[in-house]
């Protein structure tokens, strides 16, 4: 078989549903056993996993590469940032996540319309494109947003006016994941997926059998951007800051290359690939800062030399059934 | 033409036109097709047969004149929504999704003839009527021996009949063939024309077939159009079309 | 009239020194015993991202300081300084470094942070959370201590902070061209920038209503590839009398390149430049006013005090460079400034100090720095060597000749004024 | 001291002759080109690195920037190695020349050792985009963070005087040099037997009928990741005495290209040169006019451009 060029998705069977209870059991417990900023990084981890999902949706069923979630990350930050910080409205996380989810779909929605015009490499360089039409705005209108010092004190978020601890917003991310995780491989499973793989297969034939083609393009581009806007709403809590740098298509990239590291032909490679970058980048940021771009940037070309999309999670799973059959 | 009287017209084009250019591909072209009715398509490569085909799909917009689908004006209506309204074209070269199985290849049509493209959140395995449609299709096609088999790596026969039982999948009023034989080998050739006019009959629909084969267009209908130059240069039962000398000439040229 | 405010500030100054001595006196009796193992201390330091253009080296010199405090200042409370060195990559990841240095390493005292957006992200959470003695390195303006922490404790920042380098910078202009007319502004695109033109302009309205700034921009920052053309071609059609410029990294190199093949310096009578030294002196043109701020390879190392007699001979053979603006120098001094901050906090209580009484005792802190003298007031360090003079190529290295010394009590503001208050005041100055 | 374009005209300024006031517009309007000059030529020869392997071989390949970033270091290097603060024209040419050998070598070396193990698009893309962080990763080694400089040709090249504009020579020769380096590409695409081998197995012809013609197609694409290696290399070495080379500066070169692509067209020549232009003057006039847009005006050129036309102005659709 033409292993290279094969990126079926499986099927969600009995075991990915296992999977995902022991994955939610270990990060439900382990912060009992960490000190405080290693559950800062966990939480960062499972905040990226629903943006990778992003990517991974357009990756694997769509095979564009979406540089652009940062453009929702960032919509979701600064929505928080204005809300509970600079104008401080509110901090309750009932209003706030519903109010970036809504507007990171108008806007998904809309840019969608124009950026999935092309596919390849003008969708990818359309996606930082636009990204950094957002950055540069958002840097030059400093009276807004604060320019490049961005927006500090964002107050610490409430739950149903009930303010969360630092262990209770961990807690609420963690639900919100793996909420994300539930969904998005019910997604997967959908015919929603299968149609979607067949419009990335002959474009002509799927419009052919009467497959909406671009309403379809665009409703994937809007559940990547809804994700990445939940992220970005989270992600400013975790911080308490937000600055342009979110709007970077650098940042953007981040989430691409996390999905190429975990893998997209196997439905744990964005858990996989968020928790390996973030571990990989902090490590190295203190290890050996010095090699940083050069050793993420082997990592990843090796890893689409050699085993193509799927990343850290196909080769586990090749070592696996080698193993098995043995 | 007695034929159209007897039954309901399902569809027709007036004076479609369209031009790349100098190049005239379809030239004025008026069509009436009823229900049942089964046309053969012939001319020389360029005639224009492939782009006729399109625009009746919906592929490409005629700059001028208009379609019907039962009365009602389909000219602007975009391929997808054609396709669910009846007209289902099957491609030139093959045209299948390589990267799933034979059973999913199907199963793709058979969800999008049954509308459920934003059903996301339903598992398909617990889609039991679609599945069992599925199923059904893949056996009346005699695909059950490849049923899990990656399409890419089947053989061209294979693809072609997997192409056109999706086009049955999508319960079509018309069938477009686009030379359904081509690239194939002679006794493929046979099986795959046999499956599809079986089925056509069957089901009763009406078809475009667009094919080279003189032999099997002899076989295969009681009308042919000639094609030439974007125009219909001759209409009628195969053995008077072929009769003619001007016919004659496009297709197999002055030397003889 | 602010003469004799500063007299009375000086005054203030040194009575609290004899009473902190009395103090010390006091207490000099019952002393812990201080542990020998080596002390860390975190460095959080860009090594890679786009800041990285603006320190070259961080993570050697951060060695390299702490070797100096070993070799030459005997450690801190005899103990050896152990710099843990880290990349501070982006806000977030100096946040989570921030959270492993104090929680996993164990690091007395944090130094480093050269973006602004590292700086304000760590800060809030150092003061709330880790309560960590942590000295920010140039990053963020002064809206760090008005706007983000207005009660700062543990937080304490060197650099130069936007009052008091204007005040220099328009002294020294008006000293150099006291019939100023005309000024053309430029800065980097970005809030320091931004808030050092609107500074300038400010004190220069106080001390001279009458000067029009004709021309004013702010060109992209650290943008890769810049090409200066169209603002170096505005700047020259508006003819100023002065030109201040604030560019620096890789966008002063470019700036100066392209403003000299353009001709500016030539065309403008007076050009003032802040940064005018990289690494190798690119930046820096003949003639030309030019700030010291610190090192910049653009005064010979022997000029200001001992320590950069030593320290920067240990940079050049270690890096073959000469420290560059900032983050290089202010690492010795940042470790300075907890050298005596620790030996104090000892002297005062008798026991090992704990991070809250290191941090009580920064406040008011005064070293001799690689630079000269600095002081710790209201958490900021005093702009050291804040010295304006000419560039003059000497054999290799460049020089500054005339030099215009500004006197502190002319630029810092003293503890009990608003920045506002103390601008007020400087109009009677020129009075 | 130049005459002025005059932003600001002084009180008591008698009113302005017709002729005048038209000459004075078309000088403002000298100076944004001329302006934007050095940022035009140093996009036409990046984008069409990129376009050239885009549009005769149909791959996406981004080493070009890390080749971009390379080409800038290794011309300061060599420039004050060789010449320090001396320069002569003819030594300069050499050294760009030299330097754009090197860069086809490394070319072709990724591309034999790496870039032909890639099989789809959208693995290329990815994996030569990880690529640039090696490279910037080795030069951050050898070369460190701060910017360095070779300015002499910039400088030493004295300045003309055009209808009041100031122009540093540099920027002429740059425009210049980078013209001929397309004008050459274009003969040789359009006018020699083997620009037509090229031009056969381009997205235009048709590969298959190419190699059954007898063209060889390894050699083919060797070349032309060569050429694409050395206008990328020239680019950096042409670029580098104006705005010094620096770590990071593979980012912009790669974002520019892929816009003019975009904007321009596959494989138009004269797409790329007047691209360039239009973003190249975009930049300079929103830089003094609405510094608002200055960072954003390219991409929402982009942007913009493919809404109305999306394969480019001067584009035509293929099919990969």
């Amino acid at each position: 078989m033409n292993t290279a060029l094969s990126m079926t998705v499986p099927s969600v069977g009995r075991r990915t549903w296992i999977t995902t209870l022991i994955f939610t059991a270990i990060v439900v417990v382990l912060p009992f056993f960490i000190s405080g900023y290693q559950r800062t990084l966990l939480q960062k981890g499972l905040l990226w996993i629903p943006s990778v999902f992003g990517v991974y949706i357009l990756y694997s069923l769509l095979r564009q590469v979406h540089f652009g979630q940062s453009i929702f990350i960032g919509l979701g930050s600064y929505i928080t940032a204005f809300m509970a910080g600079k104008y401080s409205v509110t901090n309750e996380l009932m209003i706030l996540l519903p109010l970036a989810l809504v507007v990171s779909i108008v806007v998904a929605y809309v840019l969608g319309i124009f950026i999935m015009k092309r596919t390849g490499f003008y969708f990818a360089v359309m996606g930082i494109a636009v990204t950094m039409v957002f950055w540069s705005l958002v840097y030059k209108a400093r009276t807004i947003t604060g320019g490049s010092d961005g927006i500090s004190h964002i107050k610490n978020p409430s739950l149903f006016t009930v303010p969360l601890s630092d262990m209770g917003l961990y807690y609420f991310c963690l639900i919100v994941s793996v909420g994300i995780i539930v969904l998005m491989l019910r997604v997967l499973n959908s015919s929603f997926s299968l149609q979607l793989r067949a419009i990335a297969g002959d474009l002509e034939k799927a419009e052919s059998i009467g497959i909406p083609v671009k309403r379809m393009q665009r409703l994937a581009f809007t559940i990547a951007g809804a994700n990445a806007g939940i992220t970005g709403v989270l992600l400013a809590f975790s911080y308490n800051y937000v600055s342009p740098s979110v709007f970077e298509w650098g940042y953007g990239a981040n989430f691409v290359q996390s999905a190429i590291i975990g893998g997209v032909t196997s439905f744990a490679g964005p858990v996989v690939g968020a928790f390996g970058f973030i571990n990989l980048e902090f490590f190295i940021s203190t290890w050996f800062a010095n090699l940083w771009e050069i050793i993420i940037g082997l990592t990843i070309a090796i890893i689409v030399v050699t085993v193509g999309e799927k990343g850290v999670t196909g080769i586990v799973q090749t070592l696996f059934s080698k193993i098995r059959c043995k | 033409m007695s034929n159209n009287e007897q039954k309901p017209l399902l569809i027709t084009a007036d004076k479609l036109r369209k031009y790349y250019g100098e190049v005239k591909p379809v030239n004025d072209i008026s069509l009436e097709i009823a229900q049942g009715q089964v046309l053969t398509l012939v001319g020389a490569n360029g005639a224009g047969k492939t782009t006729l085909l399109n625009l009746l799909t919906g592929l490409i917009r005629p700059d001028r004149g208009e379609i019907r689908l039962l009365g009602e004006k389909i000219t602007g209506v975009p391929p997808d929504q054609r396709a669910k309204r009846g007209i289902v074209k099957t491609f030139q070269l093959e045209h299948v999704f390589d990267d799933m199985t034979v059973f999913d290849n199907v199963r793709t049509a058979c969800f999008s003839s049954a509308g459920k493209h934003y059903s996301l959140f339903k598992d398909i395995e617990d889609e039991n009527e679609i599945n069992e449609r599925t199923g059904a299709l893949i056996e009346l096609f005699d695909l059950t021996g490849v049923r899990d088999a990656f399409v890419r790596n089947l053989g061209h026969g294979y693809k072609k009949v997997i192409d056109i039982a999706m086009c049955f999948a999508m319960k079509p009023k018309i069938l477009l063939v686009d030379e359904p034989t081509s690239g194939v080998g002679e006794e493929e050739k046979y099986k795959i024309m046999d499956l599809l006019m079986n089925q056509i009959e069957a089901n009763n629909l009406a078809a475009i077939i667009v094919e080279h084969d003189l032999h099997l267009v002899k076989e295969l209908s009681k009308e042919t159009i000639v094609m030439c130059d974007g125009e219909f240069i001759a209409r009628g039962t195969p053995d008077h079309v072929f009769s003619q000398e001007k016919v004659i000439e496009i297709l197999v040229g002055k030397g003889f | 009239m602010l003469v004799k405010r500063a007299g009375s500030f000086i005054v203030c100054l040194t009575v609290a020194v004899f009473m902190m001595g009395a103090m010390v006196a006091g207490a000099a009796d019952q002393k812990a015993k201080i542990p020998t193992d080596p002390i860390k201390i975190g460095f959080v330091v860009p090594l890679s991202g786009v800041a990285a253009t603006l320190s070259p080296n961080a993570g050697i010199n951060a060695e390299l300081a702490a070797e100096y405090i070993n070799k030459y200042e005997g450690g801190i409370l005899g103990r050896q300084v152990k710099p843990i060195i880290y990349d501070e990559k982006n806000a977030q990841t100096a946040v989570e470094l921030f959270g492993k240095l104090t929680e996993d390493d164990k690091v007395e005292a944090i130094l480093g942070c050269l973006s602004s957006s590292s700086g304000l992200a760590v800060a809030p959470k150092v003061e709330a959370q880790w309560k960590i003695p942590t000295l920010l390195l140039e990053s963020t303006t002064m809206a760090l201590f008005t706007k983000v922490i207005p009660n700062a404790k543990y937080v304490y920042r060197i650099g130069p902070d936007d009052v008091m380098q204007s005040i220099a910078h328009v002294t020294a202009v008006l000293k150099d061209k006291p019939d100023v007319k005309t000024i053309a502004i430029g800065a980097p695109d970005y809030e320091w920038g931004h808030d050092v033109v609107k500074r300038f302009q400010e004190i220069m309205g106080k001390f001279k209503p009458d000067v029009k700034f004709v021309y004013t921009f702010f060109h992209p920052f650290g943008e890769a590839g810049p090409n200066f053309a169209a603002y170096i071609t505005n700047v020259m059609q508006n003819k100023p009398d002065v030109y201040v410029g604030y560019s620096w990294g890789s966008d002063g190199v470019a700036w100066h390149n392209q403003a000299e093949a353009m001709g500016l310096f030539k065309a403008v009578p007076l050009v003032f430049d802040v940064f005018s030294g990289t690494a190798k002196g690119e930046m820096a043109r003949e003639g030309v006013l030019a700030e010291t701020r610190a090192g910049n390879g653009t005064f010979p190392p022997y000029i200001l005090g001992y320590p950069n007699s030593k320290f920067t001979p240990m940079i050049v053979e270690k890096t073959g460079v000469l420290p560059t603006y900032g983050m290089d120098i202010h690492m010795l001094t940042g470790l300075l400034y907890l050298k005596k901050a620790y030996e104090k906090a000892y002297d005062l209580t008798g026991q090992y100090p704990t991070f809250e009484m290191v941090a009580k005792t920064l406040d008011g802190l005064s070293v001799v720095g690689p630079d000269g003298i600095s002081s710790m007031i209201n958490h900021q360090s005093t702009a050291p060597g804040m010295a304006v003079g000419r560039l003059h190529k000497e054999k290799e290295t460049w020089v500054m000749k005339d030099l215009i010394l500004v006197p502190d009590y002319l630029r810092i503001v003293p503890p009990w004024m608003t920045v506002e208050q103390f601008i007020d005041t400087l109009d009677k100055v020129q009075k | 001291m130049a005459q002025t374009i005059i932003n600001v005209v002084p009180e008591g300024t008698p009113p302005v002759g017709h002729i005048f006031e038209s000459q004075q517009m078309l000088s403002t309007f000298l100076s944004y080109i001329f302006n934007a000059l050095p940022m035009v030529s140093y996009i036409i020869m990046l984008s069409f690195s990129l376009n050239f392997i885009l549009y005769i071989s149909g791959r996406v390949s981004l080493t070009f920037a890390g080749i971009y970033l390379v080409g800038a270091y290794v011309t300061v290097s060599v420039g004050t190695y060789f010449l320090g603060q001396n320069f002569s024209l003819l030594s300069f040419i050499a050294i760009l020349l030299a330097v754009g050998l090197l860069g086809a070598a490394i070319s072709i070396v990724v591309y034999a050792t790496f870039e032909r193990f890639l099989k789809t698009d959208v693995h290329r893309m990815i994996a030569t985009s990880s690529l640039l962080m090696v490279f910037s990763g080795i030069i951050k080694i050898q070369w460190g963070t701060t910017p360095v400089t070779y300015s002499a040709p910039f400088l030493k090249m004295g300045i003309s005087e055009v209808l009041g504009n100031i122009v540093p020579n540099y920027y002429f020769f740059m425009f210049g040099f980078s013209l001929i380096l397309m004008l050459a590409l274009a003969y040789f695409l359009f006018r020699t037997a083997w620009g037509l081998r090229f031009r056969a197995t381009s997205l235009d012809g048709d590969r298959t009928m190419a190699q059954v013609c007898g063209v060889n197609q390894n050699i083919v694409t060797a070349i032309t990741f060569a050429i694409s290696g050395m206008l990328a290399a020239i680019a950096g070495g042409l670029y580098a005495p104006i705005a010094g080379a620096s770590y990071g500066i593979e980012g912009n070169a790669l974002l520019l290209a892929a816009l003019t692509i975009i904007v321009g067209g596959v494989g138009s020549i004269g797409g790329a040169v007047l691209t360039a232009f239009i973003i190249g003057i975009a930049r300079v006039i929103t830089a003094v006019e609405m510094p608002l847009f200055e960072l954003a005006i390219p991409f929402i050129i982009a942007s913009a451009v493919l809404v109305v036309r999306p394969y480019g102005i001067w584009g035509k659709e293929f099919k990969h």
